[in-house]
């Protein structure tokens, strides 16, 4: 793994359509787990310059402002991660008012202006098909904002289960989003149940361009300590698992959602390297997202994209 | 003094050489061949990971890299301070002269120089000492500031890591070096002696939350080097969060590792180093 | 991991009752990963002095005999074994007729008279509630039978979704199953679904005496190879990841299931030292199941066993 | 020849110490330190799994121990072939004296020996003949028996193998080595001399198949060393099955590894050993 040259330009080889969008190689980030923003901070214009993902995905953005949970947000786990961040982000408004600029700015700046701006796609969660649909409308207005991902993995306040985890539920919602948005709408599945591809097909009757999977698998830590008296280590109770130890899982998703939906998919789960994506790809994903491997190394997706532009 | 500059990180785990890792008390020094590092900022840290077997540990630990604060530069040369608490400082403990370490940084916002006509003062416990290492350096490069260094050790195997600094004045828990007692105390007495000082703190999160209310009461300036579990160190996974005053949380991989004392309401159970 | 001592006997600290049932210790196999009559063609004498594991599951046992799935079966992932293999079994009255009176003059047979034999649990899967009951009710028959434990993690023939992930389905099989037997009925949940909780209580009200959770969760490797005519690399296709990769997302399920219901629970997935039986203790099972471990391992349980004993 | 015995394995691991990993042209031989276990049945097998770093490797394998034939045995001593395929295989062949190594066996099913009055060829591809040598010791120390020994491989690296064996003729894909062609047009030319044999075969999928037609239109007797996937060794997964004549399957580990060519209508691509 020795420092990648620069990184790939819109090589015929890589380049990818997707929805509407051309992207210079299939390899974008999962949303959460890159802040172009912060990356500014610490590696300055070298960031902009060799940006590693195809597309950039923002955190979930809410319509209020949270503060997330409180700390240890993360336990390490045989071969993955678990946490528990609890979508930490200054509410739509904040997100609009001080974040899309600068992002705007920092994905126009890239080094070859050739492919033009590095798209944006900005995903949102609400608890209701109203709060998606106004997050949803917001968005539209903005043409800093390539398209729009939908995080469904949020408890409904009735059921406390997942929204995304009931295909009427989901259609619903994503129905209520379609109508507010010319936009791609990107819907990102939850994997937390028994069905997934019914829930592919929901989405995709909703009106979505396209899902994504998985997000991470419900899990727990104990903290340290003995006897009954031993509470949850995370801050938030449970947290969710990424890394290597869900990428199994996630192939069987992506293959069997792929198999049963006609819109593109973006995999992701646990790729760290080239076979990884490679799998996803050939299970039937358009694009491949990089997630806690970008933890490991920041340029791990431009590391994959090299080496599947060197296989093809 | 004007601020200690910082270069941002370059944007690439490097691959560096190990020179050797040597035995300081119960702890250990790790130094390794590094040129190209820009210039850090006392305070910074870097991501470490041992090139080889990272992973496949007990549980299959140590997975994510782990952050370590840069104790000293030397003309082509890192060193890091290591204290064995887990599977990654266990591998990186036993690493050898010529082993590989991936190194991401240097990473954070440091230390900042004390205002003017302020002494500086120390005050570091356990591990917590490193980042007061290369900050003693920067201050004293900078010639005027007259610098005291307050250590404090659980015991006399830790405390001979007092000499990564000079001319400290060292506490231990078990009394078997120096003052038998605890940091603030001896904190205190320098306090009262001269309350004209910026106090410079990183040790157990105990510990900080002594110095922090001790000097917002007496209200001297204090900059705090935080720890938090962290799995990437560059903003991207918002796992090292901790509370801030007025609510909400500040990421100490970007917004830290230093905090001025002024922005925190206490010092939180896991913001600390281990004792 | 040096080789263990003779094996806990009835000991105080670790002694245990569950559903009526003495076992000498909290750990048990997990279904299908022990084969008792092969283990003893293997290890001799030795497999039944030191018999590892406080009761005995056996592999699932199905109305008609199954032959099981192609080759390949297995797939070894990131920190975890992926399996497809089909659940190969005699069928019913295979079992009774051939295993039963081998099992039970082997799990009669152990070191410590005192202590009486083995535990027998017998796993069954039937695809119908009609289908459960018949098993059940051919296994209430036989005294060396001590408990029966539901695999209701099996494809309804109509949605193709496991019987097991829907609340409603599962507690009519296991009402019909209750009415065919007064032994302790253990029901085995799936992971792959959105409301565990919920379907342990569906169980329990359906009059199951205990839960056994985590089986396999749904998961897949395609074949080595290039480009899109790669296929799965298992023979049946998608396969049950279990192992260290499954542990975190046990321990969540266990912990949660156990919050919710009043009857005993028994955790497993993943667990390989005494500090992973441990936690699923903690988080309130009481009986921890081995089972990929005793691959690697076969005196894992055992290991494990003693540990627990030692710190208790 | 009465049946060769088959003591069942110690019910547990055993921490055996490695003499040493000597080369032999592509391949390996791991000897190991070895009082205690049983003497086994030329055909059986060990699940062995290094002591340290036994996962780690990318994508954190190996995982499961790993199975091998037990291709020699000396006084207090072990030794198994080994051929580089993958993470268990690379880590086994990168053991040194003194390491230690888990051993679990010996395992499952062995070789019997031939009928009155016959003949024994020994017919081996690749890696495959490793179990043919202990074969080889058992049948020359039942004096009486006249063997054959035929062995296939890819190219002359690998054909130094050959050595393992003594008094082998040997075939070579590329012709570097002895018969330029297929093993069994050597095995067609022996049984053609004199059928009144019992084969002993173990290589890749395709050859034993071969191998197994061959013997049943010439109505050969045949045993054939199997290979499959294996999770445990000992019956427990049911992850080594393969298909028997008349349906269903047979598990490698427990009814094998050495089964009957009667026993099978043909031997499945994933049957046999690496080429
Ligand atoms: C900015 C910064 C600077 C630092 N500077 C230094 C330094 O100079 N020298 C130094 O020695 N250390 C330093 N540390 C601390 C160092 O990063 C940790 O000691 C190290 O990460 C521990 O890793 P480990 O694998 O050895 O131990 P871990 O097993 O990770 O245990 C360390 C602590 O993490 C928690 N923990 C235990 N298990 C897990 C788990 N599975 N997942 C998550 N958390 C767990 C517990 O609280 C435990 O005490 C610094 C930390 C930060 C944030
Ligand atoms: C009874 C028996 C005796 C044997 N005797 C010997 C012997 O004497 N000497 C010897 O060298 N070998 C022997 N083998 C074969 C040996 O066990 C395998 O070569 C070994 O298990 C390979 O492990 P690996 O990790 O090196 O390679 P792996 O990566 O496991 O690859 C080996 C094969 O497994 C498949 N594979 C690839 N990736 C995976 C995966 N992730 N999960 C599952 N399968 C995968 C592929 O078909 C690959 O060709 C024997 C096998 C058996 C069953
Ligand atoms: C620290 C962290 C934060 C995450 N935050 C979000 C989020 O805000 N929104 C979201 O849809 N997914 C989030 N995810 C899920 C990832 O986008 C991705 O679906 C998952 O981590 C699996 O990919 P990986 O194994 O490559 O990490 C987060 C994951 C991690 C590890
Ligand atoms: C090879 C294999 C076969 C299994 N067969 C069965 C089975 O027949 N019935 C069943 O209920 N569970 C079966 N399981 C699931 C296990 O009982 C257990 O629930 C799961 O493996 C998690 O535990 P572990 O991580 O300790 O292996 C099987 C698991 C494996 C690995
Ligand atoms: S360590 Fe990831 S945001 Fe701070
Ligand atoms: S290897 Fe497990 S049953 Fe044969």
């Amino acid at each position: 793994m020795s420092p990648p040259a620069a990184r790939p330009g819109a090589d015929a080889a890589v380049a990818i359509e997707f929805c509407g969008l051309t992207l210079a190689h299939p390899v974008i980030n999962g949303s959460g787990t890159f802040d172009a923003i912060a990356a500014r901070r610490a590696f300055g214009a070298a960031l902009v310059r060799d940006f590693p993902f195809a597309a950039f995905v923002s955190k979930t953005i809410t319509l209020a402002p949270r503060a997330g949970n409180p700390a240890p947000r993360l336990w390490e786990t045989a071969g993955g991660l678990i946490n528990s961040i609890g979508l930490p982000n200054k509410g739509l408004d904040g997100y609009l008012a001080e974040d899309l600029p600068q992002l705007a700015e920092l994905l126009g700046a890239r080094a070859d202006a050739a492919e033009g701006p590095v798209p944006l796609i900005t995903n949102v969660m609400g608890s209701s098909a109203q709060e998606f649909s106004a997050l949803v409308t917001a968005c539209d207005e903005r043409a800093e904002i390539a398209a729009i991902e939908l995080n469904v993995s949020c408890p409904n306040v009735a059921t406390g289960l997942d929204i995304g985890a009931d295909p009427r539920q989901l259609a619903q919602v994503v129905g209520a989003c379609r109508t507010a948005t010319r936009k791609p709408l990107i819907v990102k599945l939850t994997p937390n149940t028994a069905d997934v591809p019914a829930c592919a097909l929901a989405a995709q009757e909703g009106g979505a361009d396209a899902v994504s999977l998985i997000n991470t698998l419900r899990a727990m830590a104990l903290a340290p300590g003995a006897g009954g008296e031993r509470g949850p280590w995370l801050g938030g109770g449970t947290g969710g698992l990424s890394g290597p130890a869900i990428r199994a899982v996630a192939l069987a998703q992506v293959s069997a959602v792929a198999a049963r939906v006609a819109i593109p998919v973006v995999g992701m789960g646990g790729v760290q390297r080239v076979a990884h994506a490679r799998d996803l790809l050939d299970a039937g994903a358009t694009l491949v997202a990089v997630g806690t491997e970008t933890f490991r190394d920041p340029v791990a997706a431009m590391r994959i994209a090299e080496d599947l532009r060197a296989q093809s | 003094m004007s601020e200690w500059a910082a270069a941002p990180a370059p944007f690439v785990r490097r691959l560096l050489t190990v020179l050797g890792v040597d035995e300081l008390g119960a702890y250990r020094v790790l130094r390794v061949a590094d040129v190209e590092t820009p210039e850090p900022q006392p305070g910074q840290f870097a991501m470490l990971a041992a090139a080889e077997r990272w992973g496949g540990g007990e549980d299959e630990r140590p997975y994510l890299p782990r952050a370590f604060s840069i104790a000293r530069r030397r003309i082509g040369e890192s060193h890091f301070l290591l204290e064995d608490v887990g599977p990654g400082t266990r591998r990186l403990c036993e690493l050898r002269e010529g082993d590989g370490l991936w190194a991401l940084g240097p990473l954070g916002k440091g230390f900042s120089p004390p205002p003017p006509r302020h002494r500086a003062i120390l005050v570091g416990g356990g591990v917590g000492i490193a980042p007061l290492a290369i900050l003693q350096d920067a201050l004293e490069a900078g010639a005027e500031t007259d610098v005291t260094v307050l250590l404090g050790f659980r015991d006399g195997a830790r405390a001979r890591g007092s000499s990564l600094l000079h001319g400290a004045q060292v506490a231990t828990d078990d009394g078997s070096v120096g003052h038998h007692g605890l940091l603030t105390e001896l904190l205190s007495k320098e306090l009262y002696r001269d309350s004209r000082a910026q106090v410079y703190a990183c040790g157990p999160a105990p510990m900080l939350e002594a110095v922090r209310a001790m000097c917002t009461t007496r209200d001297v300036p204090a900059q705090l080097a935080l720890e938090a579990g962290m799995a990437c160190g560059f903003g991207a996974c918002y796992g090292c969060a901790v509370p801030k005053r007025g609510g909400g949380y500040v990421r100490v991989c970007v917004d830290g590792p230093v905090i001025d004392a002024s922005e925190l309401e206490g010092v939180s159970e896991h913001a600390g180093a281990a004792a």
